[in-house]
């Protein structure tokens, strides 16, 4: 297999925060709005789509995050997961959604960069340049914002006590990344 | 060595931090805790700069933002420096270096103070009614204008301060520290709601922090005592955050305000260095405690200008504050109670004001009483009538006031002074209120515009003195009371304070106040820095100017760098009592944004420098840069424009690669396209619906290319689309374009055809695409792909294959934009260099060679192919294009298609899309340059313009693209291109130039 | 003629103490009837006035105005004159008004400060160069002074100017209009009113019309605040409150009226010499005679009569201006507003006669209409007056909407003005 | 910056949204059927209300939906919002 190049691979700590690219993993763009869209998801990820805006759900291997009432974000927690077994969920989606037209799924794995975000300064770093109110967001485990960072489009999900991943598109992302370390000096 | 008026020690002024700092290049010294204008003052300095349009000498009036006289020039390093400072807030740091403003040569002697001789004929608006004559000569006399107007100095180098942003998000703002300010505070925040409180100094208290006058009580302590344990308990409260040395500026709808927090500029120079200078917060707030406060008024009388006239309540500030006496010998003006405070405080001091002028035949509160105690003299019922001196105030006069107020009388007296402090009554800060679109009313009683409770135009509230409210008891209850309500609060700590003060009984008002001289001979000045006074304002209102918005403008009343802070309300009055009508109906200015001048840096924020804008970056830009690209910016993205090699200039790089790609193999980078990918049950239907062509039978596993137009049927967009299955395609847009195409996409599908069941998602980055053309690219595909069949039969053109490359996914697709026989490779952009890489490695033997957009524009257009944006502009149907091919005249509909049979559209001479050769084969055409039939005609008719041209390698003469109106029937018609110094003979031809019969897909 | 402006009428005033001034425009209350109503004061309204009175002889005539006179785009814009536009139609009607500008001042004995200080736009990617010259070629053509910079011309030209090679959308070029320039915007309406005055046109403030009369497909008045009055012929010069007149009478036109946003900064001495514009990074700044740099931000994409806007468009506007001239960094801003602006789909306006008789409509200005304020008010008179447009303004009709006949100018005024 | 309460998301700032201009304006379902002059009204002629207006509005940088919302132009008040396809909460 070629080696994969991702834009940023890096890691950098600053006080009260460390910033990380996560390494690429299988993310899929999930379209739909019957419940049968939904049972078959269920079956396939063993967790159901949240119907409830700005939430997630997920278990050990994946989550699930709502973007819209009738679009989701699949991403994978397990960065080990091997090609063969991202393809395969992919397959099994496409060929159970796409193919029997209950919805549409798409691989944006490669669309969206993942960073993660730690320490007790990550909201005061996004609100310099993000006009999201995270009040509410931050006291709740699993909350999902898509928003402007720095006027870039991003989905930020809540991992628990100060602790986000943040998803930006690939082309932005060496930009993202530089602005988060510029900014991270300043907090 | 200057006189030294520090006179007394206190706990706000560290005086055993001396600084040292220079004015107009002499070294001067004061303390930490010290503004500028405090430590001018204990030095004795009065003078620091010259009016705006007399250069008349002004001195510092008051100790806060509405300073209209005191305003320095701040450092001289070119890319440091700052214009218009206001000496009375900046505070003072070690090495702080200021300079007078709008004199020369200096501030003590400044020629132009001619102008002040030359007044009579200067009067407001003078400049429109002359400089007119002779007719040429309005840029030479503008040219004295400009370089006598102006302030200070613009820096002349970039800065290199930071500046940041912050938003914030509040159940309470409250803005304003001083006493109603922190009540509203700790009210709010002891409630549990999260509360931002902001003030503009460094300290909180704002005036009672001072207040050393123990008539002030409050629950038996001195005010400032009490206060001072309100503040301290304030801070220890958690979900309030305090900022100091921080200005509210906007208040926009939506509870949206805009604060501009100070961080450095009280830091000597080295403390500043890698620190934000200036931060600006974006507030959204629930609710919104407006505690702005009062400031105080001048009064308005023949040469209330000079140099040491200074606001009453500022004299107290720098007494009882800063430690600092203004003058040796004061004296006191006024018509209301503040400025027996003021005397009152300077007796504690030491300093015996001589005199106290009040225009009030009496008054009897406790403050007038404590007053006789001391036993300074007040004459009631007179008037300043004139001042002397010239570069400082040396005496006044003063007359009995008739009892109408409106003429003098009796015998003048004067009095020597050094120092005359004013007051007129107070103005509450009502401006951020009408900023967010509150309206005001005038209360009669005390002249003031104060908050129309009934018409607040969002969640706040305000309170204290900019609520109306001026004595402490009324300042303290009625905060409480209104907080209360306006969060619910049930009960308070501060429900039974016991409060003490002075009541003031009397009032008496008089806008401009008589003169025992015709009006025209005085100078009572309303707007200082500006310059204007009540007679400009009377000019005016002679002149036909009524409205105070005329006035302002003709004047420029209010128009100076403190907005007006002192001088509207009086402009108002004069007009009011002129015109006989109530200042209620008159009704105000507008308050405009900012509050005080906001620092462009800190408006941008970090977006400066190599945070302009995005840069977007493609999966291969990196391989680009090392095989050194020259890039060119398409919107946001960086796409390589050509790649130089050994010593070549542009053109023979772009002549090298356009001959690499037709006779061998070439390689673009086209990663930058837009790509949506479409699936649904009614995807094919949608496409029929939003391209002109058809895309029914479309089989699964081929290509088409597509024109979008905007509904008004002007070509919008192009692009390749795949079908990939039964129900699954994908987009592909322009670069620029990608953005915008989705949306409106997505805007048809969820509004106008809700019933199609179709999904679009973005996919531009998740895939790179990389293009492989020239007569070798077939060979290299192979190569790459061994197993695949690359057949005309198997791969035919226009079609696409799934494949793998060493083990990635891939989408080959059979394209071409450049008339050869091409592949395009789409891959997870993750893989995209790894693959690219393969493709180099596979390609040397053909000398492949990289290409950028400069000659993938050159290659197509010796096919005639256009570019959205270059060929086309808005203003072109698909016909005009010479592509009624691609019109589905069959379709029922689709987007823009009623548009192209309107009576303008059908003509058939309109402007049309051809090619054009040169005479000489090597002219190469301008894109942009205009044609025309002859030179004869006038006025020269334009029939069209060269979009684009290029000097074809392959061809090896010169084409061009153009825009001719009634092009199609135009063939073999000669025209002129005519530039500045030539005219270039052209000839209309086929907008293919190159392998007209496409053979060279198949070769 | 009353009251001659001049430095020997300023000096012999004087002597009198200014006391002897007269007033600018008499305070107008409404005739009966008149021969034709302008519904606007401002600008183009007022120059309409003026020029049906001067020339077309119209002078029982009254332009009412629902607050003061230039109180709305004409006394909330940047300023700028020029008349660099791509179409023959635009260039006509635009290098009309820059002609009638180059003589107002002595025309109506006021002082508007015209200024010929030049009008620079800058280029910044290759389709701006290809766009910019291909309106330079057709300025040339069409008898308009443009010339094309180079990078270098420009720095000479305007030096403050960011020229490096390094900034995220380097200066490839621009062009340059000498005769365009500046004006002093309030002196525009007050020395119009004061010329029409003279002429006998009565100039009636805070006169709300609150409706249009009409007999069948002809106007017979309008209903105002102040009563009715009768007339035959209205011209509608409203800006963005065109379409609240027009929906009077049941007409619905191509406008939307948004909020158009401009600053001015503290005034220094003289640090920029020219108005330098940019469509792509968004910016233009020229600086005033009082010594303000005078900044024009972009308009919100919504509909609004608040003359408010909101803050990331100023926000934007001063990053653009940052990135050209980073040397006002430092500098502060000093006042901000917005005005109402009517907006054309073509970006192109409207001078044209409409299905009901009598009634006329100036409007669609959009973000640049105050360059036109002569040529603007000289033809919409025209118009009124013969009941037929000129020449100049025949492309300007509301018919192209219909026909599809537009003078589109978004390439040429993408931020426009 | 408005403070718009996307019917799907909640409450976010301005910057999120874009501005789609007058709502209710429905594409003639037969646009061959129509006259230049009523073409003409549905592509340009809008009413430009000052006072309450229906408009369109898209969440583009949230969850990519368009919706409406009644606003009064007169002093930029949101007074609801609503999906696509449902009727104006007001009249």
């Amino acid at each position: 297999m070629l080696n994969f190049n991702s834009p940023i691979k890096s890691e950098k700590n600053y006080d009260d925060l460390k910033i990380i690219e996560i390494e690429p993993t299988i993310k899929i763009n999930l379209r739909g709005n019957k419940r049968q869209f939904s049972t078959k998801i269920g079956k396939i990820l063993s967790i159901l789509p949240p119907n409830e805006a700005n939430t997630s759900s997920g278990n050990e291997k994946f989550n699930l995050l709502w973007l819209s009432p009738d679009e989701w974000l699949i991403y994978s927690n397990d960065k080990n997961i091997s090609l063969e077994d991202q393809l395969n969920l992919e397959e099994s989606l496409f060929n159970e959604i796409s193919k029997l037209n209950q919805g549409a799924v798409t691989n944006v794995s490669d669309h969206w960069i993942m960073i993660n975000l730690k320490g007790n300064k990550i909201y005061d770093l996004l609100s310099k340049s993000c006009p999201y109110n995270f009040n509410d967001f931050k006291k709740k485990n699993g909350s999902v914002a898509q928003t402007i960072v720095n006027h870039i489009d991003t989905i930020l999900h809540n991992k628990g006590d100060n602790n986000i991943n943040i998803f930006v598109r690939r082309s932005f992302s060496e930009d993202f990344w530089r602005w988060l370390n510029d900014s991270a000096k300043y907090v | 060595m200057s006189k030294n008026l520090r006179i007394n020690k206190n706990k706000f002024i560290d005086q055993t931090a001396r600084i040292s700092f220079k004015f107009n290049n002499k070294k001067l010294y004061g303390y930490k805790g010290d503004t500028l204008a405090s430590a001018l003052l204990a030095n004795d300095i009065h003078l620091v700069g010259r009016s705006f349009k007399y250069h008349r000498p002004r001195g510092i009036m008051t100790c806060g933002s509405e300073e209209p006289n005191a305003i320095v020039q701040i450092s001289n390093d070119p890319s440091f420096t700052e214009p218009n400072v206001r000496a009375t807030e900046i505070e003072l740091y070690e090495g702080l270096e200021a300079f007078s403003q709008n004199c020369w040569p200096s501030v003590n002697f400044d020629l132009g103070g001619i102008n002040n001789f030359l007044s009579p004929i200067l009067p407001a608006g003078f400049y429109y009614k002359t400089f007119m004559w002779p007719a040429s000569f309005w840029e030479k006399y503008e040219f004295f204008i400009r370089h006598s107007a102006g302030l200070g100095k613009s820096p002349t180098k970039p800065d290199q301060d930071l500046y940041d942003h912050q938003y914030a998000h509040c159940d309470v703002l409250v803005i304003g520290g001083g006493i109603s300010g922190i009540l509203s505070a700790r009210l709010s925040a002891e409630k549990g709601l999260n509360t931002i409180l902001i003030d503009d100094k460094k300290d909180l208290g704002g005036s009672t922090l001072y207040e050393n006058n123990d008539i002030f009580k409050i629950d038996n302590e001195n005010s400032n005592i009490w206060l001072k344990k309100q503040i301290e308990d304030l801070k220890k409260i958690r979900n309030l955050t305090i900022k100091n040395r921080t200005s509210v500026a906007a208040f926009h709808g939506y509870n949206y305000l805009l604060a501009r927090e100070n961080l450095t500029d009280h830091l000597s120079i080295h403390e500043r260095k890698n620190k934000i200078r200036q931060r600006l917060w974006k507030i959204r707030a629930k609710k919104v405690v407006i505690a702005t406060g009062a400031i105080e008024r001048p009064l308005i009388f023949d040469n209330n200008d000079r140099p040491g006239t200074i606001l009453s309540s500022s004299i107290k500030k720098y007494i009882d504050y800063y430690g600092v006496k203004t003058g040796e010998n004061i004296s006191l003006f006024t018509n209301n109670d503040s400025a027996y405070e003021t005397a009152i405080s300077l007796d504690k001091s030491g300093v015996k004001v001589k005199v106290i002028i009040d225009i009030r035949e009496n008054s009897n509160s406790v403050l007038s009483k404590q007053i006789e105690k001391m036993g300074i003299k007040i004459l009631r019922g007179y008037t300043v009538i004139n001042t002397g001196g010239y570069k400082r105030i040396k005496s006044f006069d003063v007359k009995k006031l008739s009892n109408d107020g409106g003429s003098v009388v009796g015998e003048k007296i004067t009095y020597k002074c050094d120092c005359l402090g004013v007051s007129g009554g107070w103005t509450p800060m009502v401006h951020l209120f009408t900023q967010s679109g509150g309206k005001l009313k005038f209360r009669n009683s005390d002249n003031v515009f104060i908050p129309d409770e009934n018409k607040i135009p969002s969640e706040q509230i305000s309170v204290g003195s900019s609520n109306g409210d001026f004595e402490l008891d009324n300042v303290v209850n009625n905060t409480v009371k209104s907080i209360k309500v306006f969060l619910g609060l049930d009960k308070t700590n501060y429900e039974q304070l016991k409060i003490e003060c002075s009541k003031e009984k009397q009032k008496r008002n008089i806008w401009l106040l008589p003169s025992d001289k015709p009006m025209f001979k005085t100078k009572p000045f309303l707007d200082f820095q500006n310059d204007s006074t009540a007679k400009d304002v009377k000019l005016a209102l002679r002149e036909g100017f009524k409205s105070i918005e005329h006035v302002k403008r003709y004047t420029t009343t209010g128009m100076g760098t403190d907005q007006g802070k002192l001088s509207n309300m009086h402009a108002l009055g004069i007009i009011a009592d002129s015109t006989g009508t109530n200042m209620g109906e008159l009704g105000t200015t507008t308050f405009r944004p900012p509050y005080t001048p906001l620092t462009f840096g800190a408006i941008v924020g970090r977006n400066v420098g190599e945070f302009f804008d995005h840069t977007r970056r493609t999966a291969i830009h990196n391989w680009h840069v090392e095989n050194k690209a020259e890039f060119e910016n398409v919107g946001q993205w960086k796409r390589p424009w050509y790649f130089l090699k050994n010593g070549e200039n542009m053109h023979q790089a772009v002549q090298r690669e356009s001959k690499a790609a037709r006779e061998s193999a070439g390689i673009l980078d086209a990663s930058t396209l837009g790509k949506i990918d479409i699936q649904g049950i009614d995807a094919s239907e949608f496409l029929n619906r939003v391209y002109t062509n058809a895309w029914s039978k479309l089989a699964i596993g081929k290509c088409r290319y597509g024109l979008m137009l905007n509904e008004d049927g002007m070509v919008y967009d192009d692009g390749v689309t795949t079908r990939l299955g039964e129900n699954h395609y994908i987009m592909t847009t322009t670069t620029g374009g990608a953005a915008s195409v989705l949306s409106k996409l997505e805007d048809y599908l969820q509004t106008e055809w809700p019933e199609l069941n179709v999904y679009l998602t973005s996919v531009t980055d998740q895939y790179s695409t990389m293009s492989i053309c020239g007569p070798n690219s077939k060979k290299i595909i192979k190569k790459l792909i061994p197993a695949l069949d690359l057949s005309d039969e198997n791969f035919p053109h226009m079609s696409f294959k799934n494949s793998i490359i060493d083990n990635v996914n891939c989408r080959i697709m059979r394209i071409s934009f450049t008339g050869e026989l091409s592949y395009e490779i789409n891959v997870q952009s993750n893989f995209a260099l790894n693959v690219w890489e393969k493709c180099m490695e596979a390609g040397k033997e053909f000398n492949i060679t990289p290409y950028g957009t400069e000659t993938m524009h050159l290659l197509r257009a010796e096919k005639g192919f256009i570019i959205t944006g270059q060929d086309t502009d808005g203003t072109l149907t698909p016909s005009d294009l010479q592509m009624d091919w691609i019109i589905g005249k069959k379709k029922y509909d689709f987007i823009g298609k009623r548009s192209l049979y309107r009576s303008d559209t059908i003509r058939d001479d309109r402007k049309q899309l051809v090619g054009l050769l040169t005479d000489d084969p090597k002219e190469v055409l301008e894109e942009g340059s205009q044609l025309i039939e002859s030179l004869e005609k006038k006025p020269i008719e334009m029939l069209g313009h060269v979009t684009s041209s290029y000097f074809s390698p392959n061809l090896n003469k010169s084409i061009a693209l153009a825009i001719v109106k009634n092009g199609k029937k135009l063939k073999g018609k000669r025209l002129i291109v005519p530039m500045e110094n030539e005219n270039i003979n052209v000839t209309i031809t086929d907008a293919v130039f190159y392998d007209k019969d496409n053979e060279r897909l198949n070769a | 003629m009353k009251n001659k402006y001049s430095i020997f009428s300023l000096i012999k005033n004087a002597f009198s103490g200014h006391e002897n001034w007269q007033r600018a425009w008499r305070d107008a209350t409404p005739k009966k009837e008149y021969d034709a109503i302008i519904i606007g004061g401002g600008g183009h309204g007022l120059a309409t006035a003026y020029y049906l009175a001067r020339k077309h002889k119209m002078s029982n005539i009254a332009v009412v105005e629902k607050g003061w006179i230039g109180g709305g785009n004409t006394g909330r814009n940047t300023t700028i004159i020029r008349s660099n536009y791509l179409w023959d139609a635009s260039a006509g009607l635009y290098d009309h008004a820059l002609k009638l500008w180059e003589g107002l001042s002595q025309e109506l004995n006021y002082n508007i400060m015209f200024s010929q200080r030049g009008v620079m736009n800058l280029a910044h990617n290759l389709q701006d160069v290809r766009d910019l010259k291909r309106r330079t070629h057709a300025n040339r053509l069409n008898g308009i002074d443009a010339v094309w910079l180079n990078t270098e011309d420009v720095k000479k030209f305007c030096p403050i100017i960011n020229t490096s090679p390094n900034i995220r959308y380097p200066v490839l070029g621009g062009t340059l209009q000498k005769r365009a320039g500046t004006a002093r915007h309030d002196a525009v309406a007050w020395g119009y009113a004061r010329g029409a005055d003279q002429m006998g046109v009565d100039i009636i403030q805070n006169c709300e019309v609150k409706g249009i009369k009409r007999n069948g497909d002809r106007v017979e008045g309008i209903e105002t605040t102040k009563g009715f009055i009768k007339t035959n012929k209205i011209g509608v010069v409203a800006a963005g409150h065109s379409s609240v007149i027009a929906n009077m009478v049941g007409m619905r036109l191509p406008l939307e009226s948004k909020p158009l946003q401009a600053l001015v900064s503290e005034p220094v001495k003289p640090i920029i010499d020219t108005v330098v514009m940019s469509n792509a990074v968004h910016a233009y700044v020229s600086q005033s005679d009082k010594g303000e740099l005078v900044i024009g931000a972009g308009t919100d994409s919504y509909i609004s009569y608040t003359q408010k806007g909101s803050h990331n468009v100023v926000e934007e506007t001063l990053r653009a201006i940052l990135e050209l001239y980073p040397i006002f960094s430092r500098m502060k801003m000093l006042r901000q507003w917005g005005g109402i602006v009517d907006i054309c789909p073509d970006a192109s306006p409207i001078i044209s006669k409409t299905q009901i008789k009598g009634l006329y409509f100036n409007c669609g200005w959009g973000t640049g209409g105050f360059k036109a304020t002569p040529g603007s008010g000289d033809l919409f008179a025209h118009t009124i007056a013969n009941d037929e447009p000129h020449k100049l303004n025949a492309s300007f009709n509301l018919n192209r909407f219909v026909s599809g006949d537009l003078v589109d100018e978004h390439g040429a005024a993408a931020v426009a003005h | 910056m408005f403070l718009i309460n996307c019917p799907y998301c909640g409450e976010r700032d301005q910057s999120e949204f874009s501005c789609g201009g007058e709502a209710h304006i429905e594409r003639p379902k037969q646009p061959t059927e129509l006259s230049d002059d009523q073409w003409a009204e549905y592509l340009f002629m809008r009413k430009n209300i000052k006072g309450i207006q229906f408009e369109r509005w898209n969440h583009i940088h949230g969850c990519r939906k368009w919706f409406n919302i009644v606003r009064d132009t007169s002093n930029d008040k949101i007074h609801a919002v609503y999906k696509m396809g449902e009727r104006p909460p007001v009249k």
